[in-house]
């Protein structure tokens, strides 16, 4: 059901962990749903120099964080935002549709980063999604 | 990898080389259709006849009595499907448990859409029904309760003599889907108030695709498959000989075995498999009952991870192992019976079932007891919610 | 005795030993249940995916158009139950022909009791539906037309396209029963107007047991046997993967024999074998439709004699035949088909099925042609209406 | 389903043919329902000397004729009218359950030759035993 690419990054994920000193910290999902990723990244000049995640989920789940991670890393802020749970999802080479979601929630997690790091500058909060409810198989 | 562990004999079990020896003559030589009067057909009948013997003295029932199916959810379909149109006349109302397999509930739920009434009992942390809770919920217009003898993802028995006693005193019918227990546990359905029981020969070494349903003589059915009148006109099509063959032969294997009560290696195994997990790994919790189970059956949730990456590590270390039910491990939602026994999500999402075999090894549970620890720990590290050391 | 001469393929076929091979690694070895997401499991998914692309090619379908089934007669009624309980809202009445398998037609009879309203189209003297028989059945309340695509006793083959363009311009769904023709007659879904089509892997050197219904994309039913949701939700319970992998095998080769036109020396095997009996055997008669027939199937009635007597008596000479069909032969009343197609009681109990298989040898045909005159002579000796010469 | 003494008989009948000097016949059974038996009894001193069967049927109807012509022969019409559908199953070594008319029809067979017999000596005729309807499985 997996491909071979997530299987291989879900057994061995890269930028697994945290960052004692991050400069925004993204938590999205739920443990009612059985995912919850948190994301931590370290900003230079708008410019993310470093990143690392944590995940409850299933492999899926722990794989497109990885990639997510993989695929932001060195990226201006900007850049990252335009990553979309396709962009996780293509490059992992295709996700079992039952789990779609766990690409969303790649995506989603950056972005509360991404929010949290710009509210605490201060700067304007870009306008929240939506809370969404637990996918269904 | 060092070794292959399969564990996963809830899901399905291999076939027995015994079992499988004595199938082969009927795919390609002794091929007739047990319904053809010429040498080929008698042969085949000859052989579905024994079959059927076999599976009737497993549990103690007259040949007469045993119905061969599809499987085991036909079967379940058969008895409750059967049951309700039989008895809509006399009344609607049929009683099952909350913890049932989907083959019992998902067929009480399309009932309820024709027209049936269904009350489900709930359970305790265990994943008994209590006894009292049955006699409550019975009416004057109970025509079924369907209750299963052992659940599949937590392992637990139910007080099967009590719940089908309460019945009988009231006179409803009583089904059982025993399809983890028979071959696993003696049933002797001259001693149990039982009056419809599921079968399926792939969970006791035999084949897939092949279950039996026990009907005392007496209760009356109407079929779910019309047709040629095969098995007393209550399965038509023809006889899948082969399989039938081996499910005869394996629930002979399995007579002996439990009369030789072989179940008990098992049963140690499995123990030393629960006290060692439990020892071993901090936050984990046995699911369902310590004592009145499964002789191979043990299940778990540990904290802060999810079943389905856990069972993936262990594949990949080549133990073979399930998340709730195979079933339904395609949905993200937990399990319906680690809700029903109580268990908030988060927790029931982290769930593993371990369930042994026949030749399930000393070593495999070493091997097992030796590397779920790191699987466990490696995954709580990448989870926001581990503990760090 | 000198020779076997199996003669009673219409009931049953033998299990192909490529057949055979394909299955065996998925008893003991590859045992896992598909459902399993572990390594056992994900073998035993890939070969169920794998027989659904086979059993799809040989009727041109896509893979998510088949379901694989508890043998042929389950098909059939989940076809047939699955569209009424499915369109039961929006009218309840369906239409068959009087020479349908018991699968369709007590299907059918039960619906009847259920409310629904069966209309049962007569057949011509060949057995064959007049399609202006049908156009004018057809009513705004009609949800369904179910008539097989070949006849089991007879042989004969009905004008499935004419029938389904006349539904397809009513909009009225179309199931056929092709367990007689599929895999022995070129089928392709694509280009024929059916939207539900039975098959039976047992019919084409597959096993017992195990069956496909062709679903049209957009077709909905209702399933028969609910439970874990295997089958897209329309056919519950553990995948039987041998049996699944069997089936593909045996479509795949039935595909092979299609393309290479193998059947044709069946066909004309088939023709010495009627032109000899109606030569050598007075008072003989063919049954169903000469040209319009499955290329294996000869059937006949022979005056004076019993259908029973008859193939019994053969079956000592080592010859495996038929009288009406398998499934009904326990029964004393003569076959509905023979009835259906107009000949008299007395006529119709002296029919005589032989079906043919891809191995049956001019020899076997040989060895008939001397016997089974004799044997008809003989047992003509012996009858009240025996001609003395 | 059959026994062997059946098979035995079905394959090999005993005292099949007509007597064409017969003193009774019987013709019992109706084609309609798939089986037909013919009795000839020769009979001298009210006592059978010689009886031959023609039958259309199945296996079973053939070997209860047979078997009844075998159970009748040399006995007296008295004795002869004594032997049941019971004796002929039980000589065969029992019949499968829908199989239990053809030993009603060979009953029926001998006595209505022996009606026939009766009649054509002016004796009285037992009271005839209804028709019945073709047996169902
Ligand atoms: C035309 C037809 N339909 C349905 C069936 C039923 O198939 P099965 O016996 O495999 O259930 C048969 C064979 O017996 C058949 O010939
Ligand atoms: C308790 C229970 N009932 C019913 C079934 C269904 O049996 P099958 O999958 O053989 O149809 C299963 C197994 O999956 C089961 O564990």
């Amino acid at each position: 059901m997996y491909t071979e690419k997530l299987m291989q990054l879900f057994m061995n994920p890269k930028n697994v962990g945290r960052i004692e000193d991050a400069d925004g910290i993204g938590e999205v999902g739920n443990p009612i749903c059985g995912d919850v990723m948190k994301i931590y990244l370290k900003i230079e000049d708008d410019r993310i120099v470093d990143v690392k995640f944590e995940t409850f989920g299933c492999a899926a789940a722990i794989a497109t964080s990885s990639m997510v991670t993989e695929l932001v890393k060195g990226k201006t802020i900007e850049e990252a935002l335009k990553v979309s749970n396709k962009d996780v999802a293509e490059a992992l080479g295709g996700l079992p549709p039952q789990k779609v979601h766990c690409s969303l929630l790649a995506e989603e997690g950056i972005k509360a980063a991404v929010d949290d790091y710009l509210a605490k500058k201060g700067k304007t909060k870009r306008e929240a999604s939506e809370t969404r409810q637990c996918a269904k198989a | 990898m060092n070794r292959f562990v399969y564990l996963d004999h809830s899901a399905t079990t291999p076939v027995d080389q015994k079992v499988l020896e004595a199938m082969l003559p009927f795919f390609s030589m002794d091929f007739g259709n047990p319904n053809s009067l010429h040498a080929w057909g008698r042969k085949a009948r000859q052989a579905v006849d024994q079959a059927r013997d076999e599976v009737s003295r497993l549990i103690n029932a007259e040949p007469s009595e045993i119905i061969f199916t599809g499987g085991g959810s036909e079967a379940d379909n058969i008895a409750i499907k059967g049951v309700a149109f039989a008895k809509k006349d006399k009344g609607r109302h049929i009683i099952t448990s909350a913890i049932e397999h989907h083959a019992v509930l998902d067929t009480c739920k399309w009932l309820e859409k024709e027209g049936f009434d269904i009350t489900i009992l709930p359970v305790d942390e265990y994943g008994t029904i209590r006894p009292e809770e049955l006699r409550k919920a019975i009416r004057p217009d109970t025509i079924l309760v369907t209750i299963h003898f052992a659940n599949n993802e937590i392992g637990t028995v139910q007080p099967i003599e009590q719940l089908g006693n309460i019945c009988r005193e009231q006179g409803v019918l009583f089904h059982t889907d025993a399809v983890q227990a028979a071959g696993h546990i003696s049933i002797d359905v001259k001693k149990l108030p039982i009056d419809l029981m599921t079968m399926a020969a792939h969970k006791m070494y035999g084949p897939k695709g092949v279950g039996a349903l026990y009907i005392k003589k007496g209760v009356k059915i109407v079929p779910l498959i019309h047709g040629g009148g095969q098995e007393r006109g209550l399965r038509s099509g023809t006889e899948n000989t082969a399989g039938i063959v081996g499910f005869g032969k394996a629930a002979a294997l399995a007579s002996d075995r439990l009369a030789k009560e072989e179940t008990e290696k098992e049963r140690n195994l499995r123990d030393r498999l629960i006290d060692g997990i439990l020892e071993k790994i901090e936050d984990a919790m046995l699911t369902g009952h310590r004592t009145e189970r499964l002789p191979f059956h043990a299940s778990f949730c540990f904290r802060y991870i999810e079943g389905e990456s856990l069972l993936l590590r262990l594949d990949a270390l080549g133990i073979g192992a399930s998340s709730g039910s195979a079933c339904t491990s395609g949905s993200l939602e937990p399990s319906h019976v680690l809700l029903a026994i109580g268990l908030p999500h988060e927790i029931a999402h982290g769930s593993l079932r371990l369930t042994l075999g026949k030749d399930t090894s000393e070593e495999d549970i070493d091997y097992v007891l030796e590397n779920l620890p790191k699987v466990v720990e490696s995954l709580r590290a990448m989870s926001p919610y581990g503990k760090r050391g």
